[in-house]
């Protein structure tokens, strides 16, 4: 078990690519960075998919293996390894974040081709493969905490990569900046942890919590603050209400960045910390309403945004948030195996949307604006199809990867034990919402007549080494769905069985039922329907189905049937209108009720108050107070041997007296 | 009155003449051979204190090797007379003084301070003559380590005296 | 045969130690200077040798011989050090060597 | 005294035999006179003192160098100790002190003073330049000097002279340090030839004279001093010569020893014999090719030679007499070697005699030292 003896290689791997770029890569040429940078990355994948094998033939007792490396921290009680874990979870996040990122790798390969800090680039793009990793494989809250912070270093630098640019700069700081906010409920979350649980492995903290009885929302205990804590970090690494804001901005950075980071992984960080701190959650039904409102709210807001957005990243920024919303959704009504898949499929074509629009963008010589682009179907095909094939995808339309696990969110949102309408309906319309927009931004780009100067852009094809990624996402998009298939379109619940193990070990016991009525129902199998919860199954599975294909019909007809419609709509309804485009103006909400007194406090009180007043009173003080003694004591550095040696004498003088008194005194 | 007393006070004598000279006289090469007198002194007190390899080394390394280095210098530098000057207030006024009541803690020190006393009643009986090969052996076994540290710093005595006088190119 | 005692030697070296310290707080010329450190070495050399006389101990005599082998050494800079001075500026007399003046 | 005075008569013959002269002739047969007429001379010249000298120092110096040579050659046992007079008192050891040795050295390590002091205190640039050479080499040779000879105390393990030299007893003279080869023990002929040298140098003669180096500085050190204050120190450095020689004897050539086995009883015939052949010799010579006062001169050198020959020739004297005699020989033949030198090599330069004193000689003895000293310990490192 070559690797999983040593799963700390799958880590080791990209470090020691960023670790080689960083340091060697300014003088190398760019065929030399990509080799060590791709491969460090296709490496790691190749021992993710080892480590897949050996997995398989883990028996189930010994499922999570835990790694311990050494120990890390100690500090009295307090004692962290730096441990490393595999199971269930940690396999389907490694296969996705390995497999995406080196897909992205690839194709950045030819999107940042032509542009300075190359090096850099690759450098930071390894690094936070890293995090990642580190992230997804971390045994305990600590280690996975560096993982968390690590990441959000790597985002920060690369939304900031052109920091010339003031505004990608400012995104970076904005990024950081918001997220911090969540990571300081994260902190404390983590500190909450210790002090119920006095460890911070999860083994042992999800043991306790094994032992503890499921508070309700009537008893509220320790868990829920733990776990709201926790989801305010989540909050902020996901980018859900409120803390979303940062996501549309981090959009300055390189395309490639926004797929891997911005879609892919690690805003998905924060539902994977929620699954995996699940035992917990199971526990605290009120955190769990919490997660679930947020998750739907911010799934049917920022579809709602994402409606009139012209930008095409903007677009698929704020429909990122959407979706992360339904995975937020999902696991607040207890079905963490189908936000999971979710955001798995999410990765796949969410990072092939991105990948299109950069080649889009990049096919149109840097535009973004989709009222400059159309017509380009026929120009860039590959570009087009892979791009279709994510929109249906994303859109819900049956037989495709988002089907299912869009399927699954609202079935588990309709129908499983913490089945709430409200919610489901949110989903619902949410998913109408998205698969009208998304079908917007291809419509506006792919069809229609072009609505730029033919001349001075000419448009191309991407070169290969970014169609190939893309070709194989598309592939992904499309059947990376069948292994979870429900049963009522024959399938055998894969995923679910996969999953199982990990959220039925610490289950409280409604969530065991969930799970048994998700997985193990014994009418399901062969997806004959039977029973009435069958029946409603089918009705609940129609709706997004239908929604899907409305919100497509309603796009054409918009975009394509009647052009102009649009603009009628716009004028009809304008306060609205205005509404969706400036997005509930809430950049400017948090400007006006935030920063601004931030602002005032820190300039007024920190700064002129606090740091000139006291801090630079106190230093400036004792340089004084030194100086003027130093002034008055140099007297004596008279510069003259001999007065020194009188000193000396003094000195001896003194000190025998001193001496002879001692004596003195210890002999009377 | 016998011979060691009479030894001790003639060397008494000339080691203080000796030390007074080496203040009064303003030519550096007098006060090099006053000191070598007080040196050649103690060597003789030395050997009347049952010491005479310490003597001998005395003799040869200060009088012989030091002493010399420094009329050697005298002699290449050619020092004259000392000028009067007296810039240091502090030296001037306050030295004497000093000194005196060094001096005078340094006589109750060996008279009244407890270890001063048992020292000045202690044994003056005659020891047998520290021999060479007892300082040999307590020099190469008990205290080796200082011994070879000594070698060193000898050593990079040497390399810094000949850095410093080198004559820049 | 009587024998001059311990202290006597004790007082001889304090003297010597005295006269050496007023010698280092009075001379000007450097060298003068430092042959009155010598002088304040002998004089605890002394105190050294009759110590070890009086305690019947070969240490004290072990401790002399190192302050020799150390004031060779130092000699040998300092005299070095002497030379430069000499060398750059034109005179011994150590009031006139102050650029260390405040 | 008069020993030195001759031993100026003897380098001066010597040297002029070697450069193909007579050397002294006209006072006394032979210039056997010579010396005492120089004596006198120097007693009644003027004695000058140059008005810018540094009085005191100046007197100071010469009665430094000798009297520290004289007392030098006291530390030195002429013969063996167990020859005492009746009061006790050794008859050829004058002080017989544990380190002997080293006292030698220190008395020796003063005598720079002499020089330098000397040159200094006439305040003339040219003794100046000469003490500042003459101490730098003594300086710097006294080093090597020690060095070379610590081989033998090794080898001794004491600084006792007569010890040293009972070592060297036995098997005639094979056991002299020079030659003494055999399990831990190391022939110390390489510290001999060192010894040789930095010797020659320590007692400032040719081809090491730099500080009286006629053709570059007048006279050197002693260019001021007349009369007797000059005798002083020419003795000094002819009683120096001698205490060198008579180390080299001690240490390297077993002292009084006889180099013959002790069976050859007849060798206690041998100093009578010598002297008695001198005196037959000077006899004839007498009788033969002089006349006049140089005859009677002669008379008396040949009584005094066959008296002293008869009077070693007394059974209770024979036995006394033998350590001094071979001592004698031996320094003898030191001396004679000194003045061959002399009279044949040319003078050093003075950058020459710095690095070869520091580059050559110093490692070339410290050597000797490390092998002599891992001789005498490789036996015992097998049973400490």
């Amino acid at each position: 078990m070559p690797i999983l003896s040593h799963l700390w290689i799958i880590l080791a791997l990209p470090l020691a690519g960023a670790a080689i770029n960083g340091l060697f890569g300014k003088r190398w040429p760019q065929s030399a960075v990509n080799s060590v940078a791709v491969g460090s990355v296709s490496l790691a994948f190749l021992a993710v998919l080892e480590l897949v094998r050996e997995f398989s033939h883990l028996a189930q007792d010994q499922i999570p293996y835990v790694g311990n490396y050494f120990t890390w921290i100690t500090a009295g009680s307090f004692r962290v390894d730096f441990s490393l874990q595999v199971d269930q979870l940690t396999i389907v996040m490694l296969l996705t974040v390995s497999f995406v990122g080196m897909l992205i790798h690839i194709y950045s390969t030819g999107y940042m081709a032509h542009e300075g800090g190359y090096y850099r680039f690759f450098c930071y793009l390894n690094l936070f493969m890293f995090f990642m990793l580190t992230l997804v494989m971390a045994a305990n809250l600590i280690v996975m905490f560096v993982g968390w912070e690590g990441v959000g270093l790597c985002s920060y630098l690369l939304i900031g990569f052109w920091f010339l640019k003031k505004s990608a700069a400012d995104a970076g700081k904005k990024a950081f900046i918001t997220t911090r906010i969540g990571d300081l409920g994260f902190m404390i979350g983590l500190l909450l942890v210790f002090w119920t649980f006095n460890s911070e492995s999860f083994g042992e903290i999800f043991l306790q919590a094994g032992h503890m009885r499921a508070e309700s929302a009537t008893h509220v205990g320790v868990l829920t603050a733990i776990c709201l804590l926790l989801f305010a970090g989540a909050v902020g690494k996901s980018a859900q209400l409120p803390l979303y804001v940062w996501l549309p901005d981090a959009m300055e950075g390189p395309t490639p960045v926004s797929a891997l980071i911005h879609a892919a992984t690690m805003v998905t960080a924060g539902v994977y910390m929620v699954a995996r701190m699940h035992p917990l959650f199971s526990r605290a039904p009120i955190a769990m309403f919490a997660v679930a409102v947020v998750g739907a709210v911010t799934a049917f807001y920022s579809a709602t945004i994402g409606l009139v957005q012209t930008d095409i990243k903007k677009v698929l920024a704020y429909s990122t948030v959407s979706q992360l919303g339904y995975m937020f959704l999902a696991c607040g009504v207890g079905a963490y195996a189908a936000g999971i898949f979710h955001l798995m499929t999410h990765a796949f074509f969410k990072g092939l949307l991105f990948l299109a629009a950069g080649s889009v963008i990049h096919a149109m010589g840097g535009e973004q604006d989709m009222m400059k682009m159309g017509g380009l179907r026929k120009k860039i095909p590959i570009t087009y199809w892979t791009m279709l094939i994510a929109t249906l995808a994303i859109a819900g339309i049956p037989g495709f990867a988002g089907f299912f696990s869009k399927d699954e969110i609202l079935e588990a949102a309709g129908a499983g034990p913490h089945a709430n309408l409200w919610l489901w309906l949110l989903g619902v319309i949410g998913a109408g919402l998205t698969s009208f927009y998304m079908f917007r931004l291809v419509f506006l780009t792919f069809f229609g007549r072009p609505r730029f100067d033919e001349h001075k852009v000419h448009v191309h094809e991407s070169p290969k080494n970014m169609t190939v990624s893309l070709m194989i996402l598309a592939f992904c998009s499309i059947f990376g769905g069948w292994f979870a298939a429900p049963h009522l379109v024959g399938g055998t619940e894969y995923f679910e069985h996969f999953l199982h193990p990990v959220f039925s070990s610490y289950a409280v016991q409604a969530a065991t039922e969930q799970a048994g009525s998700l997985a193990g129902n014994p009418g399901a199998e062969g997806g004959m329907a039977s029973s009435p919860a069958m029946e409603l199954l089918h009705a609940l599975t129609g709706w997004p189905v239908i929604v899907g294909i409305l919100g497509l019909l309603v796009a054409w007809w918009f975009y394509i049937k009647k052009p102009e419609a649009p603009k009628l709509l716009a004028q009809k309804i304008h306060g609205l209108y205005l509404l969706l485009l400036n997005k509930y103006y809430v950049d400017e909400i948090y400007a006006a009720l935030i920063v601004r007194p931030l602002l005032w406090i820190s300039t007024n009180v920190l700064w002129h108050g606090v740091d000139q007043g006291l801090i630079d009173g106190i230093v400036n003080g004792s340089a004084r107070v030194a100086r003027e003694s130093g002034g008055k004591v140099r007297e004596l550095q008279s510069g003259n041997t001999r007065s020194y040696a009188a000193w000396v004498v003094i000195g001896a003088v003194g000190f025998t007296v001193l001496l002879l008194g001692i004596l003195g005194m210890v002999v009377h | 009155m016998s011979i060691p007393f009479f030894v001790f006070f003639a060397c008494a004598v000339l080691a203080i003449a000796g030390a007074l000279v080496l203040i009064v006289s303003r030519e550096p090469i007098h006060s090099a051979l006053a000191l070598v007198l007080v040196m050649i002194s103690l060597a003789i007190l030395y050997l009347l204190l049952g010491a005479p390899f310490i003597a001998a080394v005395q003799i040869i390394v200060y009088a012989g090797a030091i002493m010399v280095l420094f009329v050697f210098v005298i002699m290449l530098l050619n020092a004259g007379v000392e000028e009067r000057t007296n810039w240091s207030k502090l030296a001037k006024y306050a030295g004497l003084p000093l000194a005196l009541i060094l001096l005078l803690e340094t006589a109750h020190w060996l008279f009244h301070a407890p270890i001063g006393v048992a020292i000045a009643n202690g044994p003056g009986a005659p020891a047998p003559a520290a021999s060479t090969t007892q300082l040999s052996l307590e020099l190469f076994q008990q205290y080796l380590f200082p011994f070879e540290a000594t070698s060193i710093l000898i050593l990079i005595a040497i390399l810094g005296a000949l850095v410093l006088a080198r004559k820049e190119e | 045969m009587s024998v001059v005692p311990i202290s006597w030697y004790l007082v001889l070296s304090a003297i010597l130690f005295g006269l050496g310290v007023i010698a280092f707080v009075f001379k000007r010329n450097i060298i003068t200077i430092f042959m009155s450190i010598e002088l304040m070495l002998n004089a605890v050399n002394l105190a050294f040798v009759a110590f070890a006389r009086a305690r019947n101990q070969l240490d004290g005599l072990v401790f002399v011989f190192f302050v020799i082998v150390v004031a060779a050494a130092e000699a040998a800079v300092g005299l070095a050090i002497v030379i430069m001075l000499a060398r750059n500026r034109e005179s011994l007399n150590v009031e006139r060597i102050n650029l260390l003046k405040f | 005294m008069t020993a030195l005075a001759y031993l100026t008569w003897f380098e001066r013959k010597v040297v002029a035999r070697i450069q193909s002269r007579w050397g002294p002739y006209y006072v006394g047969a032979h210039g056997l006179l010579q010396p005492l007429a120089d004596g006198l001379k120097f007693l009644f010249k003027e004695d000058v003192t140059p008005p810018a000298s540094d009085r005191f120092v100046y007197l100071l110096a010469p009665f430094l160098a000798l009297s520290l040579a004289l007392t030098a050659i006291a530390l030195i046992p002429f013969g063996p100790p167990s020859v005492r007079f009746p009061n006790g008192q050794s008859v050829f050891v004058v002080s017989d002190i544990d380190i002997g040795l080293l006292f030698l050295f220190a008395i020796t390590s003063i005598g720079v003073y002499g020089v330098a002091l000397a040159g200094w205190s006439s305040n003339s640039k040219y003794p100046l330049m000469g003490s500042l050479r003459s101490s730098a080499q003594m300086i710097s040779y006294e080093v090597s000097l020690t060095m070379s000879v610590v081989g033998v105390l090794l080898l001794a393990g004491t600084l006792n002279f007569n010890e040293i030299i009972s070592r060297q007893s036995g098997h005639f003279f094979l056991h002299w340090n020079v030659i003494h080869t055999g399990y831990g023990y190391f022939p110390q002929i390489i510290g001999f030839l060192c010894y040789l040298t930095a010797a020659i140098a320590e007692t400032n003669r040719i081809p090491f004279d730099l500080p009286e180096a006629e053709t570059e500085l007048v006279a050197g050190f002693h260019t001021e001093y007349s009369s007797f204050k000059f005798a002083m120190f020419f003795m000094a450095e002819y009683a120096n010569m001698l205490t060198v020689s008579c180390l080299a004897t001690i240490l390297f050539f077993g002292g009084w020893l006889s180099p013959l086995p002790d069976s050859w009883h007849w060798q206690l015939y041998l100093p009578g014999a010598g002297l008695l052949l001198l005196g037959l010799y000077t006899a004839y010579d007498t009788v033969a090719n002089m006349r006049g006062i140089a005859q009677l001169q002669f008379a008396v050198v040949t009584a005094l030679a066959l008296g002293g020959g008869a009077i070693c020739l007394i059974p209770v004297v024979m036995p006394i007499i033998q350590g001094p005699f071979w001592f004698t020989t031996k320094v003898l033949v030191f001396i004679f070697f000194y003045v061959w030198v002399r009279g044949t090599l040319p003078r050093f330069r003075y950058d020459q005699l710095m690095s070869f004193g520091w580059k050559l000689l110093l490692p070339v003895s410290l050597a000797n030292l490390v092998i002599t000293a891992f001789v005498i310990i490789l036996p015992k490192l097998g049973h400490p």
